[in-house]
């Protein structure tokens, strides 16, 4: 176990170097001249692109620059300023992620449930009209565009029936003094509750299926039928033999999927407005603000190798044949 | 030892002994014999021709294609303008900067004619939304389809690569894989799309729309690694099998396994998984394009959607076209995927 | 007990040898690693044997599961390349020939599998199937073939007409006869069967035994016959070989080994098989051997069946590795205190049984 | 008074191709302290059996019917509730691939100890003594510390021994072994026969051990049933069987085997396959593959019956006594010539 955690972070490691350097060349080769872009864009002055450039080394090798940035990256925990407004994309981000959390792990939270029970129940009764439902549930939950079932969820619950707002984020802790925006627990609950469904959705079928497919497979184990052969009732097989055996490989494909889930936060965080990182990565793009873009990409990065890391304890955890190799 | 005790035998086919045995007692086992010998195809077709859904998919697919490469170009000969052209004023948008509502008639400068805006406009450019719907479709179909092709072509020939040849050359291409993986993907391909994706814009090869090669060359770029790691297991376990080893004791060639041993058994996988892309494809086509990083100028369902979001409380149903081109799409490929995962092992679970 | 033992090194080829096996090893590297494997073990899953097979003889090679048994056959039909040794067919040194010069040589030598599900293309006719092996070294045209296919089928007791079916249009019993017939096709000197009835039915196992056996008359064939089931071996061969983790730890004539066995581990084998005779088979008592069978990642030093061993002696047995002992007419057995009386008695048993169980260790996963 | 009677017993699967007939017909008593050998091919509903008797057949697309009648009660009519409290209290099972057969995710403790308690309201202390009192018994070295190791801890053997500790747990009065050596090697297989004789001396129970193995019921049954195609086709004491076989399978069985206390130079062997439950023969099951075949074997089912000389041994087959006995000789006859 020791062993695996050690070659996990390692392995961690070693991607987070690999994904910034790509991350960097894919902002370096991009079309927008840094220094031009902190000048004022096409009006700048020569002599200000001269001071920029020598400043920030942009006229240096690229491993070199690349070397600074990581210097700056990892030592100085450093995202650098945004080209559009020269503010701290520390700052930018540290406002914006406890919104995508919130929406990543609320959405997370109703994914699983959705997927647990009614997987769990269709895989029970096989054929059954509860199993033709999740069917239909499945196949619309994959084949519909988010963005669409975003749209149609603000046009019933909010326009039409007026039962939800449609648009904004509301802070958890309270809005800011004065901001005259809304806040508290309730008020995010409120606020937030169809852009979890939203979101929630492509994965929660995607996951009643896989969850279905795992539990048929493992009532048909050896040790299923050991189990009744001891005579023990159905109900404490499912729980005690059944559910540990048939969601080990669903940890696993959370742990690949929540690199999707950070970016189909993307969609519904533009489709409601919330002010999550995704919002700003867009916002970023069509300001050019490349800055916060990359920003935002290393940081979301950093997230997903931290998660997976998670996931990777969690599965060597409940898989004693990890745990103990 | 390995006896296995299965409790259901169906012999089927009876030669050698048993048969000799038939012929002479004149039993129930002779009556087998009338089994004929059946290819794999045709077992195949026979058991994908019963699944109505997935034929119905299939069907849905092909008049989509016609709709869009045949039916789109007829179309804007029988109305007289284009998709992309624009009808600013009055009444294809209306006082209020409100896109025209169906069947609505509008003034062509560039012809003098009247033009019918059959659905409407699609936006306040006054764009016809009808034309561009089918336009959209023909996007949609470019950028899934050569994305699924380019895509299964690097993953399958990685993939099988390194489940063919494993040692270096495995750990070489899993390792790639592995990191390729890591990258928070979407988030990529919308900031890659972002910043080589106007320089890309100008591949059109003559024949595509501005921006169709950029998100097929960056989907094939991030999106290899799903086939490959299919088709390595799929490889893998093939090559493990007992009838390689037997045809490698005959003294077969490598290519003489490959072609013959191996890439039969790759070609049901490899089906179905693209079809199961395919529909992935659209939807993430849709989506680039909804956030203003996919296809821009021309027309695409992703950015009908964007237009409709302006405007989806007073015109609704500007929402609904492109959605439901969507949905319907995608659950065709999925559908017909399904079937003919069916069609090819059914023993495969099925829902 | 005769002190002289056999060499490792025959230097001199018997001119009836068909296949002599000298020091053959085969070690399967453990590897472990962040990003680049590296090796930190191995599996000595055939470790120094030697033997040879005369011509027109049927050798058996017994053993129970993990061995060595197949992974030796493997190398012998070399689709495993060995770690080390010399594999003598014919009077040819083929341990390092190349895929293409080996080609020729892989009409003289053939293998039945064990798996008659697995080992033929569910994609290919039978008629393809069998005639692979004329396709690849290109004997024949393909109504050649085509009627040469027709014959085997005949031969191997099958109906001709039936080379266009596919494979699963058959039984297990009639699949292994297909495999046989491709092992047939190019007329081969040596065929190593690698548990070919070990997966059938009772009823049907006899019939491929059968079979062999009238095509080893017919065709003057040489077996090497793998089985884990000591019955089956000792029907169809004319000597025996007895592996136990790797190594070989008797070698005898089929009437030799079964009625004086040496080795105290044939002794256990040779006691542990029931007996389809209630009178005969409940008035033994078998020798009922303690534990596993180790891992061979890390094998026991020296004998390596001696923690196990009715007739181990501390001091010897775990410190000096046995040669194989010869005990004349080619018998030869790797034990230093070889069995002197069969069956055994008390008397022979030189430790009392569970003195000594060895600690239990968690058993290594071995890499597939 | 039978501990387990089973009467006209009939199983059959409803699949995709058709319905397979899996069990037909098939009658047999166990008394106290015995055991019964079950032998067959694959496919011979040896397994179906007595899954069919547990009620661990999957619900979906089987019927069963006959009876099975367990201290009074029918074991097929019995509501589910009930049934699990004499499953793996009166009757447990063990079952043949040691590998599959335990939860990978639990200790084996824990599993045991789940054993004692689904039927024994005793604390975990209490089972957890009990399991280690079985674990010793079954001849797993250093219970105390092995307890709390997992499944894949154990080699192949071993788990054999915990299922069986496992089965007798709660010392049941009937152990259904359903194949439980053939996935083991033959020194193994050697000591499970071993522990499994001597286990039945010291808990009394009566033993079912379904297998394929002649040689394994030789040494282990007191009765023998033979099955053929879902049918039974002879039913002997264990001497009986192998002295006078009565049915012309049992002689292909004991004359297509070959084995370490004969010599033969051919083996006799039983032409073709066994037959298809989706399309069984008519008549006797085993005609096409008879060589003592009769019209009358094409067209009616014979019924087990008892042979004139032993009312205990039953055969079905439509050969007179006369004949068999004959042939019989003839068959151990040969068999022994040769041997020398």
């Amino acid at each position: 176990m020791f062993r695996y955690l050690i070659r996990r972070i390692l392995w961690a490691i070693l991607l987070f170097i690999i994904i910034t350097f790509v991350t960097f060349v894919i902002f370096f080769m991009g079309p927008n001249d840094p220094a031009r872009a902190q000048c004022g864009g096409d009006q700048a002055r020569p002599a200000c692109l001269k001071l920029v450039t020598e400043h920030y080394g942009l006229n240096k090798p690229l491993y070199v620059q690349y070397w600074r940035f990581f210097d700056r990256l990892v030592v100085h925990q450093n995202l650098g300023y945004s080209y559009a407004n020269g503010s701290s994309v520390n700052q930018t981000i540290a406002k914006a992620a406890p919104v995508t959390a919130s929406l990543v792990f609320g959405g997370a939270v109703i994914w699983m449930m959705i997927a647990l029970s009614l997987g769990v129940y269709s895989a029970l009764r096989p054929r059954s009209l509860l199993d033709r439902t999740a069917m239909v549930f499945v196949l619309i939950g994959i084949s519909a565009h988010p963005v669409w079932i975003g749209l149609i969820f603000e046009y019933v619950f909010g326009v039409k029936l007026g039962w939800t707002p449609i648009a904004n984020y509301a802070n958890f802790f309270g809005a800011p003094a004065g901001s005259g925006l809304p806040g508290g627990p309730w008020q995010w609950f409120y606020h937030m509750i169809l852009p979890w469904f939203t979101f929630a959705l492509l994965f929660a079928a995607l996951y009643v299926r896989m969850v279905r497919a795992n539990v048929m497979e493992t009532l048909n184990e050896d040790f299923v039928r050991t189990a009744r052969a001891k005579g023990a009732p159905e109900r404490r097989i499912l729980v005690s033999h059944v559910l540990r055996n048939a969601l080990l490989p669903v940890v696993t494909m959370l742990g690949m999927d929540i690199g999707v889930a950070l970016g189909g936060a993307v969609f519904t965080e533009t489709v409601y407005q919330l002010p999550g990182l995704g919002q700003n990565l867009v916002v970023g793009i069509q300001a050019n603000d490349f800055a916060t873009v990359q920003g935002v990409v290393v940081f979301a990065t950093v997230a997903i190798l931290l998660f997976n890391l998670i996931v990777d304890v969690l599965y060597a955890w409940i898989d004693p044949r990890i745990r103990l190799a | 030892m390995a006896q296995r005790d299965e409790k259901i035998v169906v012999s089927a086919g009876a030669g050698g002994l048993g048969a000799a045995i038939a012929s002479e007692s004149g039993t129930e086992l002779g009556s087998m014999e009338e089994i004929k010998a059946r290819g794999y195809w045709e077992l195949v077709w026979r058991r994908f021709r019963r699944d109505k859904v997935a034929i119905g998919s299939g069907v849905f697919i092909i008049l989509l294609i016609f709709f869009a490469f045949g039916a789109a170009p007829i179309v804007k000969d029988m109305v007289g303008h284009g998709p992309n052209d624009l009808f600013l004023y009055a009444p294809a948008v209306n006082l209020a900067g409100l896109p025209a509502n169906p069947m609505t008639h509008v003034h062509n400068p560039n012809t003098g004619h009247s033009d019918l805006l059959v659905l409407g406009a699609a936006n306040r450019l006054g764009q016809d939304e009808l034309l561009r719907l089918m336009y959209g479709a023909r996007i949609s179909l470019e950028v899934a389809i050569l994305s699924t092709l380019g895509v299964m072509f690097i993953g399958v020939i990685l993939g099988s690569a390194a489940g063919y040849f494993r040692g270096w050359t495995d750990t070489i291409i899993s390792r790639v894989t592995e990191i390729t993986m890591a990258f928070p993907v979407l988030i990529f391909v919308i900031s890659l799309a972002a910043t080589v994706g106007p320089q890309l814009d100008n591949i059109t090869l003559g024949v595509f729309p501005q921006g169709v090669i950029t998100l097929v060359l960056i989907f094939s770029l991030f999106g290899w690694f799903y086939p490959a790691r299919i088709m390595r297991a799929q490889v893998l376990s093939i090559r493990e099998k007992e009838y390689v080893e037997a045809a490698r004791m005959v003294g077969a060639s490598d290519s003489r396994i490959i072609r013959s041993h191996v890439l039969p058994h790759l070609v049901a996988p490899m089906i179905v998984y693209s079809t199961l892309i395919v529909a992935s494809y659209v939807l993430f086509e849709a989506g680039l394009s909804f956030l203003g990083v996919g296809i821009k100028f021309n027309a695409s369902w992703g950015n009908l959607l964007s237009s409709a979001v302006d405007y989806y409380t007073t015109r609704p149903l500007l929402m609904l076209w492109p959605g439901l081109a969507l949905m319907l799409t995608t659950l065709a490929f999925n559908l017909l995927g399904d079937g003919l995962r069916d069609a090819f092992d059914p023993r495969a679970s099925h829902m | 007990m005769e002190a002289s033992t056999t060499g490792t090194n025959n230097s001199v080829v018997d001119p009836n040898d068909l296949l002599v096996i000298d020091d053959v090893k085969k070690h399967f590297p453990i590897t472990r690693g962040i990003i680049f494997q590296k090796q930190i073990g191995s599996v000595k899953a055939v470790d120094g044997v030697s033997f040879s097979v005369k011509k027109g003889e049927t050798l058996g090679i017994v053993g129970e599961s993990g061995c060595g048994k197949s992974t030796l056959a493997r190398c012998i039909i070399k689709l495993l390349e060995t770690t080390g040794g010399q594999i003598n067919f014919d009077g040819r040194d083929i341990t390092k020939l190349s895929r293409s010069t080996m080609r020729p040589i892989r009409r003289e030598m053939t293998m039945i599998f064990q798996d008659p599900y697995a080992s033929l293309n569910p994609r290919k006719r039978v008629g393809a199937i069998v005639g692979e092996p004329l396709e690849v070294h290109n004997l024949g045209s393909a109504s050649e073939i085509k009627t040469r296919v027709q014959e085997l089928l005949e031969v191997v007791g099958l109906n001709p007409e039936h080379y266009n079916r596919f494979p699963h249009e058959f039984s297990g019993g009639q699949r292994q006869r297909i495999g046989v017939a491709r092992a047939l096709a190019v007329n081969p000197k040596l065929i190593v069967c690698d548990e070919p009835v070990s997966a059938l039915d009772v009823s049907v196992q006899a019939q491929i035994l059968n079979l062999l056996k009238d095509l080893q008359d017919d065709f003057g064939l040489t077996y090497i016959f793998i089985a884990h089931d000591l019955n089956v071996v000792r029907h169809i061969s004319d000597r025996v070989l007895v592996m136990y983790l790797g190594k070989v730890v008797e070698i005898a004539t089929r009437d030799v080994l079964y009625k004086e066995p040496k080795h105290p581990y044939t002794g256990a084998l040779l006691s542990a098989v029931p007996i389809a005779n209630p009178e005969l088979g409940r008035k033994r008592e078998p020798i009922v051997l303690e534990g596993d069978v180790p891992s061979p990642v890390n094998p026991p030093s020296a004998c390596n069946f001696h923690p196990r061993c009715p007739r181990f002696v501390e001091g010897h047995c775990d410190v000096e590795e046995p040669p194989l002992y010869s005990f004349g007419n080619g018998h030869v057995a790797a034990c230093h205190y070889a069995l002197e009386r069969w069956p055994m008695d008390a008397s022979e048993i030189r430790r009392a049984s569970a003195s000594r169980a060895p600690e239990p260790e968690p058993e290594q996963p071995l890499p597939a | 008074m039978a501990l387990l009677e089973v009467k006209d017993l009939r199983t059959s699967f409803h699949t995709e191709d058709g319905i397979v007939g899996a069990v037909d017909g098939v009658s047999f008593s166990v008394e106290k302290g015995q055991t019964l050998g079950i032998v067959g091919e694959s496919g011979s509903g040896k397994s179906v059996t007595c899954l069919t008797i547990m009620g661990l057949n999957a619900k979906r697309n089987t019927t069963s019917s006959g009876e099975a009648i367990w201290k009074g009660k029918n074991l097929l009519t019995t509501k589910p509730r009930e049934l699990r409290e004499i499953r793996g209290n009166d009757i447990s099972m063990i079952f043949q691939d040691p590998m599959t057969s335990l939860n990978p995710v639990h200790t084996i403790g824990k599993q045991l100890i789940e054993a004692v308690q689904l039927h024994r309201d005793v604390s975990n202390r209490v089972a957890r003594a009990r399991s280690l009192e079985l674990l010793k018994a079954v001849g797993i070295p250093y219970a105390e510390r092995r307890i709390d190791d997992y499944p894949h801890q154990f080699s192949g053997g071993m788990r054999q021994r915990v299922m069986i500790a496992m089965a007798l747990i709660n010392d049941p009065d009937l152990l259904i072994a359903d194949e439980p050596t053939t996935a083991l090697d033959v020194t193994t297989q050697a000591q499970i026969l071993t522990l499994m004789k001597r286990l039945q001396e010291e808990f009394g129970s009566a033993i079912i051990i379904i297998t394929h193995d002649l040689g394994v019921v030789a040494e282990t049954a007191d009765d023998v049933l033979v099955m053929y195609g879902a049918r039974v086709v002879e039913h002997a004491s264990v001497e009986e069987l192998f002295n006078r076989p009565q049915h012309p399978y049992t002689w292909g069985l004991i004359g297509s085997l070959p084995r370490l206390d004969i010599d033969v130079e051919r083996l006799i062997q039983i032409p073709g396959q066994p037959p298809s439950l989706l399309r069984p023969p008519r008549g006797c099951r085993f005609h096409p593959r008879c060589s003592y075949v009769m019209e009358v074997c094409k067209t009616t089912v014979p019924e087990l019956l008892p042979t004139q000389r032993e009312p205990d041994h039953l055969q079905a087959c439509h050969l007179d006594e006369e004949t068999k006995d004959r042939e019989a000789a003839k068959l151990l006859e040969s068999m022994m010539a040769e041997a020398g």
